[in-house]
């Protein structure tokens, strides 16, 4: 019951945030919405007990990528920006692929229809706690793939380092 | 000193002020306790000059209103004529813009033609050594037909001495400016610009220094007068006629 | 954006970040500029491209004041200018006058001049070192260096009444007989004083922080230092020995042994360690001088009017900031003609645009607090 | 019923910090002053009650009424909310913090990340705020905070991790059980760890000798120069909030939390003592010092200051005095607890501010540097060195005690050799930046 009610409101505050995020013509604003909008999606990981993911979430996204976006918001020159053509002209574009991609979830839904309601939810109380679950998971099961994806992201910042350099 | 100074002056050099520490010298020695009241007591004869304070000193330099008769006291300091090394030098280089040289309270003055200033900066610095200028500034008197003074006070480190440079400067003349030789002129000359009104050329920047933009007249000008601004003021703000 | 910054009082020409520059405007209101200095910054970013100082705020016309004052009644007013070190001022003022006149003050008076002009370079510099450190962020420095000032004032007061202003000399010598414990307030502040600039040192000479915020700062090598006419501890902390109270002794200092300081690089960090031995020297001289005061008359054989004869003189002291010169034109009357003051603060502060280019703003602040400048005294 | 009890004690507690927050931070602010007095052969404030022991109360009624000041062009939405997001993000953290074993608002497995997470949106709060203002102090300010923030929050976050590794566990409430089960706190094992999260927290929390963003002498206020009144008081509750927070985790990270100095050594149980005595002493030095003060009211004031303290002594005292197995026994470890945590937190927050009043002010790019070029690779040196201390004791079967001295020797060795390869890097700027600007 408390459940389902916080489940809600977040999910009412992501949705409205995440709608105000693209509507707000500053973007200082816009940026703000969309840290209400991760915040939200945090909230409803918690309430999953999930609580590795939402500390994640509000570390990464909210405290780390968020940050460096409205840095370079309140870096750029906002006013010209305001007054250039903007892409949503492309609505139409934007409605086809809106479309597809709710079919897709409903279709996903639809398929899982019988799996997704039958397995019961596991009690929170007698769950372990998940942060080992994840490292366990992440250097045991998945090693190859997270340091993959490791190796990828070190690239990608050593050839923004490099990029940035004005003269090396 | 003023006892004194009538039978101390002839052995003096003429360039005054000086002392035997040279800018190099680490800490030198203690100097003659207080036996000889004047500050230049081990004085070194760099320009020995003797005929310096033998000529009798003239009355009333040019650069001098005729002032009331001096106090009724034994020998008080005046400008004489002064004729050493230095201003032979100075005289053979410059013939004609040397137009004079003197020596007030032992300190020596050379006064040049305002056109040939920037040559016999340049010349000073050098070949004479007077590296630092210490200040630039100038002196107003209204009744004379150029009515500015403007004084360069010199001084070298190598030798140790002061030099006064005097170059007489009409309203509205331009004279040459001198901050390529000195940068330090720039404000100097920005500053005698704000106060007398002396217009620098090739000054890199002539404008006001101490004075607002927007300033009225030049303040030091023995002319001027506070009241005209401030009735200006009093005008244009307050829409009355006099505020004194 | 651009648009609304202008409004704010400042000036972005196209945008913050890149190539453009940004106009940052500091003072008359900012809390390190000492005063009312206003510096406008060209940045790009952080670094400072240029600069140019707005000077005047404080200007009080006194050379225009002191030609309808005579000369006894002009004697206070110099003591508004460099208001950290009046007695210096004050000394300055007197002796070129005296130098008109063609007279000199009595040994007495020289000597208890030398003492208390020494013991105000002491005060002048303790100021700065306590203003300079809080600029740099120390803050517990000044309270220390005002609590040492503090002696040094009461000395003052009880010498002449005043603690700032001090109107300490007379043309001629002085006024008033110098108390009867001045030896030995002097004494007493010279022996705990040594200890105290130890104290400091061990404050900042060492500290990590204080050397890699002062160490390569603000470099005047010593040809661009005698270029820009800068005087005193800034042109020694460029490695020129030169003071005039040694190249030209005035007052009593031919009587005394002290050397000169001075530094090598020219940076921040040497006019520090400069003006930390200066504070010691000056301390050499006033135990020098307390030794032995000659006897005799303090106040030598001026009238009570001064009607110096024409002529013109210019007479420089080591003023605490740096070469303090009087220029007095006379023309026979009792009110000089012309009196021009070398204030060494204005030269000094002239150098700040060669010193901070290519420095950041940060680094401003510390230059500017390095120069020891006294706005009183730039804008007379 | 059921579904609310769990809520109602953590409610209540959450309570009581908000509530109290506040006035400890102003009592905070007035301990700095009297500190920062007594180090500079000043007195302090003396003036608004005996002691200046009023001097906060003052402060607060003065900034409440002092005017509310938005700036004309200032986004006043943002301008409005940023302070209330730093305040925010500080309290929060509290809540995972345990103050004594049974004070503490929830227990979450995650606890320490989840109070870094928080903490670190904070952040927003300084920039947006330096944003909104609309002015050129406000805005370099608000950026220096930012970066300044991020790149010490990488060495405070890599610090922890040290000491991770030792608890093995998140929860707060786990890491300081682990120091009682050892009986070692963490900063005996993990004494380099300790030093970069001491160094790395003041930078975070802006303080001296890395107050960059509010480095007054450079930048008048920097992010707050336009905030005036409670606005600006929020920022600087924020501000001490923030000092409680990395204060509590250095306390419960590397000293110990709630536990009482060798408190598994009986030998040092008179330790217990300590406290009641402590508090007994300062409300006999106020009876005494009563009498002395001039005004009514300040006598009166003080004899209160001194009747709090008699029962806090009762409080400290009556476990220790009630026999064992009694409830008032039992609740010894909480009483206690509390006392020494906060003890402790105080001990940290006076490093901070006698570092303040000691250090001049880094420069920004020293700053950057330090955090970049010494910090970061230290702590990550560190994180290595106890991992291979920890792989040695636990896998190689090794003693702890050389196991562990391995890896800090081998820590300080890397940051030896760090500071001596950043020294000769410390001072060729000023050409290198000279060379640049020509090109451009």
């Amino acid at each position: 019951m408390l459940d389902q009610g916080v489940f809600y409101f977040f999910a009412a505050l992501a949705i409205l945030s995440a709608i105000l995020v693209v509507t707000r013509r500053n973007a200082v604003q816009s940026a703000i919405f969309l840290v209400t909008a991760l915040l939200a999606t945090a909230g409803i990981f918690l309430n999953l007990n999930a609580e590795f993911l939402f500390i994640v979430q509000v570390i990464l996204y909210a405290g780390g990528i968020m940050v460096l976006f409205v840095f370079v918001i309140m870096l750029v020159n906002l006013d010209v920006a305001l007054h250039q053509v903007q892409f949503n002209r492309q609505w139409f574009v934007a409605l086809i692929v809106s479309a597809v991609l709710a079919a897709q979830v409903a279709a996903a839904i639809a398929v899982s229809r019988r799996t997704l309601y039958t397995v019961p939810a596991a009690p929170a109380e007698s769950l372990e706690p998940n942060t080992e679950r994840v490292a366990f998971y992440l250097f045991h099961n998945y090693m190859l793939p997270f340091e993959i994806a490791s190796i990828l992201l070190l690239v990608a910042m050593v050839g923004a380092v490099v990029m940035a350099k004005k003269r090396v | 000193m003023t006892n004194d100074s009538e039978e101390k002056q002839p052995p003096r050099p003429a360039e005054a002020e000086k002392s035997a520490g040279t800018p190099a010298a680490p800490s030198a020695s203690p100097f003659a306790p207080g036996g000889t009241p004047s500050s230049e007591a081990p004085a070194k004869p760099v320009a020995p000059s003797a005929a310096a304070a033998a000529i009798p000193p003239k009355p009333g330099a040019p650069a001098k209103p005729p002032g009331p008769p001096p106090p009724p006291k034994e020998a008080p300091p005046k400008p004489a004529p002064l004729d050493n090394d230095l201003v032979r030098r100075y005289k053979t280089r410059f013939s004609g813009a040397i137009q004079e040289a003197l020596l007030d309270r032992r300190q020596a003055i050379l006064v040049i033609a305002a056109d040939r200033l920037l040559e016999i900066a340049r010349y000073s610095r050098d070949e004479e050594d007077f590296n630092l200028l210490v200040d630039l500034t100038a002196v107003d008197w209204p009744k004379r037909e150029k009515r500015f003074d403007l004084v360069l006070n010199l001084y070298s480190f190598p030798k140790n001495e002061r030099l006064r440079i005097k170059a007489l400067v009409a309203e509205n003349e331009p004279v040459p400016s001198v901050e390529s030789v000195w940068p330090t002129a720039n404000w100097l000359e920005r500053e005698a610009f704000d106060m007398f009104g002396i217009v620098f050329e090739g000054h890199s920047n002539l404008k006001r220094l101490l004075l607002p933009e927007e300033w009225q007249g030049y303040p030091l000008r023995k002319d001027y007068d506070i009241l005209q601004q401030d009735e200006a003021w009093v005008r244009e703000n307050l829409g009355i006629d006099s505020g004194q | 954006m651009a648009e609304r910054y202008k409004t704010a009082g400042t000036n972005v020409e196209t945008t913050v970040l890149g190539a453009d520059e940004i106009i940052l405007n500091m003072g008359p209101q900012h809390p390190s500029t000492h005063g009312v200095l206003r510096v406008k910054l060209r940045l790009d970013g952080e670094k400072v491209v240029g600069s140019e100082c707005v000077i005047g705020y404080l200007h009080r016309g006194v050379e225009k004041i002191a030609e309808h004052r005579n000369y006894q009644q002009f004697a206070p007013y110099v003591d508004r200018m460099d208001y950290v070190a009046a007695v210096s001022n004050g000394l300055g003022y007197c002796e070129a006058v005296e130098k008109l006149l063609g007279v000199e003050a009595p040994p007495r008076a020289r000597v208890i001049r030398t003492i208390l002009t020494e013991l105000q370079r002491i005060a002048s510099h303790l100021f700065w070192l306590g203003t300079h450190a809080l600029d740099i962020g120390a803050l517990t420095p000044l309270f220390y260096c005002l609590r040492e000032r503090e002696e040094i004032l009461k000395i003052f007061e009880k010498y002449c009444g005043a603690r700032l202003t001090t109107h300490a000399f007379r043309i001629g010598g002085m006024q008033y007989e110098a108390y009867d414990e001045l030896e030995k307030d002097v004494e007493r502040f010279c022996k705990d004083f040594d200890k105290r600039v130890d104290e400091y040192e061990a404050l900042l000479t060492e500290n990590r922080i204080w050397v890699g915020r002062t160490k390569g700062i603000g470099v005047l090598t010593a040809d661009a230092a005698i270029a820009m006419g800068v005087t005193g501890p800034v042109l020694r902390a460029s490695g020129v020995q030169w003071d005039i109270r040694k190249a030209m002794p005035y007052a009593a200092y031919d009587q005394y042994e002290f050397s000169i300081p001075t530094g090598k690089s020219g940076d921040t960090y040497d006019r520090y360690l400069v003006r930390l031995e200066e504070m010691r020297q000056s301390r050499k001289i006033c135990l020098q001088a307390i030794e032995k005061i000659p006897a005799g008359p303090i106040l030598g054989k001026v009238g009570k009017v001064l009607k110096p004869p024409p002529g013109e003189i210019y007479h420089s002291i080591e003023g605490p900031k740096g070469e303090l010169g009087y220029y007095i034109v006379s023309d026979g009357t009792t009110q000089p003609y012309r009196v021009r003051i070398r204030p060494p603060s204005l030269m000094n502060l002239e150098a700040l645009d060669q010193m901070i280019r290519g420095h950041l703003v940060a680094d401003v602040v510390a230059v500017i607090g390095t120069l020891d400048i006294v706005l009183g005294e730039v804008d007379r | 019923m059921n579904v609310i009890m769990p809520y109602v004690l953590p409610v209540l507690f959450a309570l009581v910090i908000v509530a109290l927050l506040p006035l400890l931070a102003g009592y905070i602010v007035l301990v700095e002053r009297k500190v920062m007095a007594d180090m500079q052969v000043r007195l302090g404030p003396m003036r608004v009650g005996p002691h200046g022991l009023l001097q906060p109360i003052a402060d607060a009624v003065k900034l409440l009424l002092k005017e509310d000041i938005i700036p004309e062009n200032a986004d006043r939405l943002v301008f409005w909310g940023a302070p209330l997001i730093s305040v925010t993000a500080a309290m929060l953290a509290l809540a995972a913090l345990p103050i004594g074993p049974f004070f503490q608002i929830a227990d979450l497995n995650i606890g320490l990340l989840f109070i870094l997470g928080v903490s670190s949106l904070g952040i927003f709060g300084i920039v947006l705020g330096g944003w909104a203002s609309n002015s050129h102090y406000s805005l370099l300010g608000a950026l220096r905070s930012a970066a300044q923030l991020v790149s010490y929050e990488t060495s405070a976050g890599l610090a922890i991790v040290g000491a991770l590794l030792l608890a093995g566990t998140l929860s707060t409430r786990g890491i300081v059980q682990a120091q009682s089960a050892t009986g070692w706190w963490f900063i005996f094992v993990a004494p380099v760890g300790f030093f970069i999260y001491l160094v790395a927290s003041i930078a975070e929390t802006n303080r001296a000798p890395f107050d960059m963003p509010e480095a007054e002498s450079e930048l008048v206020a920097g992010y707050m120069t336009e905030y005036s009144g409670f606005r600006w008081a929020l920022y600087f509750l924020a501000e001490y909030t923030n000092m409680i927070v990395v204060a509590s985790i250095a306390t419960t990270l590397f000293l110990g939390g709630w536990l009482r100095p060798f408190a598994n050594t009986p030998l040092f149980n008179f330790l217990d003592y300590l406290p009641p005595l402590l508090m007994l002493g300062v409300a006999g030095y106020c009876f005494w010092r009563a009498p002395k003060q001039p005004v009514a009211v300040q006598k009166m004031f003080m004899v209160a200051v001194g009747l709090l303290c008699i029962a806090l002594t009762l409080a400290l005292a009556m476990p220790l005095a009630a026999p064992a197995g009694s409830l008032l026994a039992s609740s010894k470890a909480g009483i206690h607890g509390a006392f020494w945590f906060l003890f402790k937190v105080a001990a940290y927050i006076y490093v901070f501010m006698w570092l303040r009043f000691t250090f001049p002010r880094y420069r920004f790019d020293q700053l950057m540097r330090l955090g970049w070029q010494f910090l970061v690779p230290l702590s990550i040196v560190n994180v290595m060195g106890m991992g291979l201390g920890l792989a040695l004791h636990r896998q190689l079967n090794w003693p702890a005690a050389p196991a562990l001295i391995l890896g800090i020797v081998l820590t300080l060795a890397a940051g030896a050799y760090l500071l001596a390869t950043g020294e000769k890097h410390e001072h060729p700027r000023v050409g290198e930046e000279e060379e640049t600007s020509v090109d451009a």
